[in-house]
């Protein structure tokens, strides 16, 4: 099925996106499933290709998010990725060429660690403090990895697909309250 | 001695109405907005639906000059202290207003980030509905505080069936230590 | 003795301020509600939070020096009442007299603007062609044919 | 009288510890390693390669000679729940930490218990100054993942709709920023010009706020008959009314001497911390996503992109007031150039039967109550829409696993990454000047803290 449609909100050219020169090598790319280019980097590949992106005139790193695969490790992926549990997508924005790279790396299923950005790009500081503190996914080489959108002392990662949505039941009866 | 040892009587019952009075027509607001409705909360107090035709001229910023708290917004768990903590620095005699099905009931979301509703951190006076309530609804909130204020009891707010001589030393107020506020980690 | 009655209306400013004072401890002790303080209300208002660390006691000098330039205009103002009150009687020799005294005074008020007591300014980051500007001056317009490179 | 209770220190350590953050708040300078300090600087200091001397950090400074307040989230001039930690050497700010989530609403667990047709109450709610634009973002994505096409009405209501939102957006900034530097009457006259818009809002979605009109699939309503006069009545006085807003603020000594040269930023710092919207074109980047990458129809409506000079205060409250004017221009041409026909794709998948027919056929009735008990299925896959709203850029990031509700929605909220510029846009300045700091960046809390 091709996602594509022409008045979509993609934007851009949509022609495949080809790696700079200096990016690892075996890295895999594939648009099969989105409609901008999303490359496959594993876990070690995964700062170099981004340095090569940044190097390659992609100026502005919009987006880190989290996505917990828990319920489908056996997701569509290109051959030769494995899937893990835990996965962190990248947004790379350039301004001169008017493009957009997804990076999706595949960060581990009990303790996922990944590389952070920082040192590339300060402005994901906070997007990765968010990802670490909804999934739990460490960052090595964060300047101060703490929680940032929950109370300090709270346990548990809330966007894990195991963590409860916390629904209280509705009462309907007179509420608790100090009063 | 204060105004709540007064008895009762025919001397003091013009004074009491007279407080009451005085005490509904000016009320000041200290400005909790949270959320969307602390953009309603302040269109109702521009131009077009101006709150100061019922003596709200002025949003108080510190919770020292205010009289009510016009709780304005989903209130998450990581708000609840700071909400305790501004209502209790609050000078008697003060009102709150839980403006918004969120603050009233957390509202659509309904989940481990909200409290579900705040009346479980402050007492409320009056629930305004509404996603985001129009500012007509807030002043019709507002108004029907204006009642509970002239009809209630002068001083004795919080506790209702209380005998109306007050034992000096009884602590009617609010709960001495902070209610505990966070409702924990749901698992 | 008979001078006394020279300072009869000061005493009488006297009592009414002693009275005025006491008078409103004592009405608003005895009015106002029964006091509650609880530790919350008692901690520093601080937008909510209540702070860990007591603010330190040693404040930037800065601030005295704003301190010691109102000292010096309160100095000068004592000295003008008396002066005010005889201010006839004295005639050129008390004018030219006060002047002398407050040209003095002046001079503590220069050295303390010279020591920079009054720069308080911000660091502005000023570059030439920048405070002359409307906000129609300021701004570049990109139409849809000159694309900025 | 009751006797006065003693603050014991334990007493006050249980009141300090209900409202402190612990690790997420600013420490004092012994305990922060020197690196930490480089926050002085703003977090960009410690990216090589920028031309900031790291040796204008004073390491031996003590800590009894700085103090720590918090600019904390109940405060009137933050824009919301914003909290500040602020290490002031008397009246010059050296170190900001913001620390927020004090919105924080779990809206995107709660956006995946949400089928395709309620998830736009939920991403409406983000970034309440623009519903209509969360809704476009969230809607173009779905779409995208759907592979259907939008009509060309409601292509061209959309457009309108959302220019219309950031007028009112920027309406409430230019109040906002007022009152923030005391100008009451900027208050006020923002927010009256802001009603025209809502009136019209509630006239053709039925809500002032938060309203639910951007659908996957096109529009909720067609435009009320006679919309044309009531928009360009809101166009003809707002515009207007821009230059009275121009008059009053602009040649006003204490307005300049506030606004200009405070806080400067210069276009690598400001790629580098990945800031969008008013704050990256005020450093003179010509990037705005309606132009470079164009979306809905805004190839085909003439407008022009705002940017600045200096990168200062001024040039953002300039580049807003100009925007308002450039939006105003896209509505004037939208009311001329609006298509006819349907305002909603008849794709059977996505829109839900007429109502008149819900009543004869049975059909009808069972595919009304399919769609909106479960919702449409969307296919596998994922997608990242982002589209231009006053703040910045917003994007979508929609994961789909087939079924009705999504499987992981993440919104990119663009004050949520400006706000780290904070750090560094306001080292060097007086106090008086984070409030035209904050007020500059335009943070909505709502879409910071989801």
């Amino acid at each position: 099925m091709d996602a594509r449609s022409t008045r979509g909100g993609k934007g851009g050219n949509t022609e495949v996106i080809s790696l700079s020169p200096l990016a690892p090598p075996g890295v895999v790319t594939s648009d099969a499933l989105a409609c901008d280019v999303a490359c496959f980097p594993t876990r070690d590949q995964y700062f170099a290709l981004v340095e090569s992106f940044k190097n390659d005139g992609f100026e502005l790193c919009s987006d880190v998010c989290g996505v917990d695969y828990l319920e489908h490790m056996d997701r569509p992926l290109p051959e030769g990725v494995v899937g893990t549990r835990f996965e962190v997508v990248t947004n790379l924005l350039s301004l001169s060429k008017k493009q957009r790279v997804r990076i999706r790396v595949q960060a581990g299923d009990e303790e996922p660690e990944v590389a952070s950005l920082f040192a590339l790009y300060p402005g994901s500081e906070a997007l990765e403090r968010e990802t670490f503190d909804m999934f739990g996914i460490l960052f090595s080489g964060h300047p101060d990895l703490t929680r940032i959108l929950m109370p300090e002392e709270w346990e548990g990662h809330p966007l894990r697909k195991d963590y409860g949505t916390g629904r209280v039941p509705v009462q309907f009866k007179e509420a608790p309250g100090p009063r | 001695m204060g105004l709540e040892d007064l008895q009762h009587n025919f001397l003091t019952g013009q004074l009491e109405d007279l407080v009451r009075w005085a005490r509904r027509a000016s009320v000041w607001p200290a400005s909790f907005g949270l959320a969307c409705c602390a953009i309603e909360m302040m269109s109702a107090g521009a131009a077009d639906f101006d709150l100061a035709r019922f003596g709200m001229e002025v949003f108080r910023n510190s919770p020292r000059q205010a009289d009510l708290m016009i709780v304005a917004g989903r209130v998450s768990q990581k708000m609840a202290p700071v909400l305790r903590q501004v209502y209790d620095q609050m000078m008697e005699p003060k009102w709150v207003i839980s403006m918004g099905v969120c603050a009233s009931s957390g509202g659509m979301f309904n989940n481990y980030a909200i409290v579900q509703g705040v009346d479980q951190i402050v007492p409320v006076d009056v629930y305004a509905p509404g996603c985001p309530p129009s500012p007509e609804t807030l002043m019709h909130a507002i108004l029907t505080l204006h009642e509970q204020i002239r009809t209630g009891e002068i001083l004795q707010r919080r506790q209702s069936g209380e005998p109306t001589h007050l034992d000096a030393h009884q602590n009617l107020w609010t709960p001495e230590v902070p209610v505990a506020v966070r409702v924990g980690t749901p698992k | 003795m008979m001078d006394v009655d020279q300072y009869l209306p000061i005493l009488g400013l006297l009592i009414l301020g002693v009275l005025f004072a006491s008078g409103s401890f004592v009405m608003s002790a005895w009015l106002a509600p029964h006091k509650r303080p609880t530790d919350a209300k008692l901690a520093p208002y601080e937008c909510g939070i209540v702070p860990e660390y007591e603010p330190p006691q040693r404040f930037p000098v800065r601030f005295y020096l704003v301190a010691m330039i109102f000292v010096i205009f309160d100095i000068e103002v004592v000295f003008m009442y008396p002066f005010a009150v005889v201010f006839r009687q004295l005639g050129l020799f008390g004018l030219v007299e006060v002047l002398a005294f407050s040209l003095t005074v002046f001079g503590a008020l220069l050295f303390l603007v010279s020591e920079g007591a009054l720069s308080w300014g911000p660091v502005k980051h000023l570059t030439p062609g920048m405070p002359a500007r409307t906000s129609s001056s300021t701004i570049v317009r990109i139409g849809v044919n000159e694309e900025a490179a | 009288m009751t006797e006065p209770t003693v603050r014991t220190a334990e007493r006050v350590d249980l009141l300090t510890a209900e409202t402190s953050e612990g690790a997420q708040e600013l420490r004092r300078r012994r305990d922060t390693q020197t690196d930490e300090l480089g926050r002085e600087l703003g977090a960009v200091l410690r990216v090589n390669g920028l031309n900031i001397d790291p040796n204008s950090i004073d390491y031996e400074r003590r800590d009894d000679e700085t103090m720590i307040i918090n600019m904390g989230p109940s405060h009137p001039s933050t824009h919301g729940v914003l909290r500040l930690m602020l290490e002031l050497d008397g009246e010059f700010v050296l170190r900001t930490k913001p620390v927020i989530g004090y919105l924080h609403t779990g809206m995107e667990k709660t956006g995946e218990d949400l089928s395709y047709v309620q998830g736009g109450t939920n991403v409406t709610r983000m970034d309440y100054l623009s519903p209509v634009i969360n809704e476009l973002s969230y809607s173009m994505a779905v779409e995208t993942l759907l592979g259907i096409e939008v009509p060309e009405r409601a292509v061209w209501i959309r457009m309108m709709m959302s220019e219309l939102n950031r007028m009112s957006s920027h309406l409430v900034w230019m109040a906002t920023n007022g009152m923030d530097l005391g100008s009451t009457s900027m208050m006020i006259y923002g927010l009256r010009e802001r009603e025209l818009i809502l009136a019209f809002f509630e006239k053709t979605a039925g809500l002032r706020m938060n309203l639910n009109y951007v659908r996957p699939g096109g529009v909720a309503a067609d435009l009320p008959d006679g919309w044309q006069d009531d928009v360009q009545v809101i166009c003809d006085t707002i515009y207007e009314r821009t230059f009275e807003y121009d008059q009053l603020l602009t040649g006003q000594p204490i307005f300049r001497q506030r606004m200009i040269g405070v806080a400067p930023i210069t276009a690598e710092e400001a790629l580098a911390l990945s800031v969008t919207g008013p704050l990256l074109r005020s450093t003179g980047v010509a990037w705005d996503l309606r132009r470079t990458m164009p979306y809905l129809a805004y190839d085909q409506v003439e407008f022009d992109v705002i940017v600045g000079t200096y990168g200062d205060n001024f040039d953002r409250y300039a580049i807003r007031l100009n925007e308002i004017r450039e939006s105003i221009r896209i509505v004037r041409q939208c009311i001329d150039m609006m298509p006819r026909g349907d305002y909603r794709s008849q794709d059977p998948k996505v829109t839900p039967p007429p109502r008149a027919r819900i009543g004869e056929s049975m059909e009808a009735l069972i595919h009304h109550f399919k769609l909106f008990t479960e919702g449409f299925h969307v296919p596998v896959g994922e997608v990242y829409s982002a589209v231009e709203s006053p703040r910045g850029e917003i994007g979508c990031y929609i994961v789909s696993d087939g079924g009705p509700k999504p499987y992981r929605i993440h919104v990119r909220g663009p004050s949520f990454v400006n706000l780290q510029a904070v750090s560094l846009l306001m080292r060097g300045g007086s106090m008086s000047d984070t409030i035209t700091v904050i007020s500059t960046i335009d943070p909505v809390m709502g879409e910071v803290d989801r």
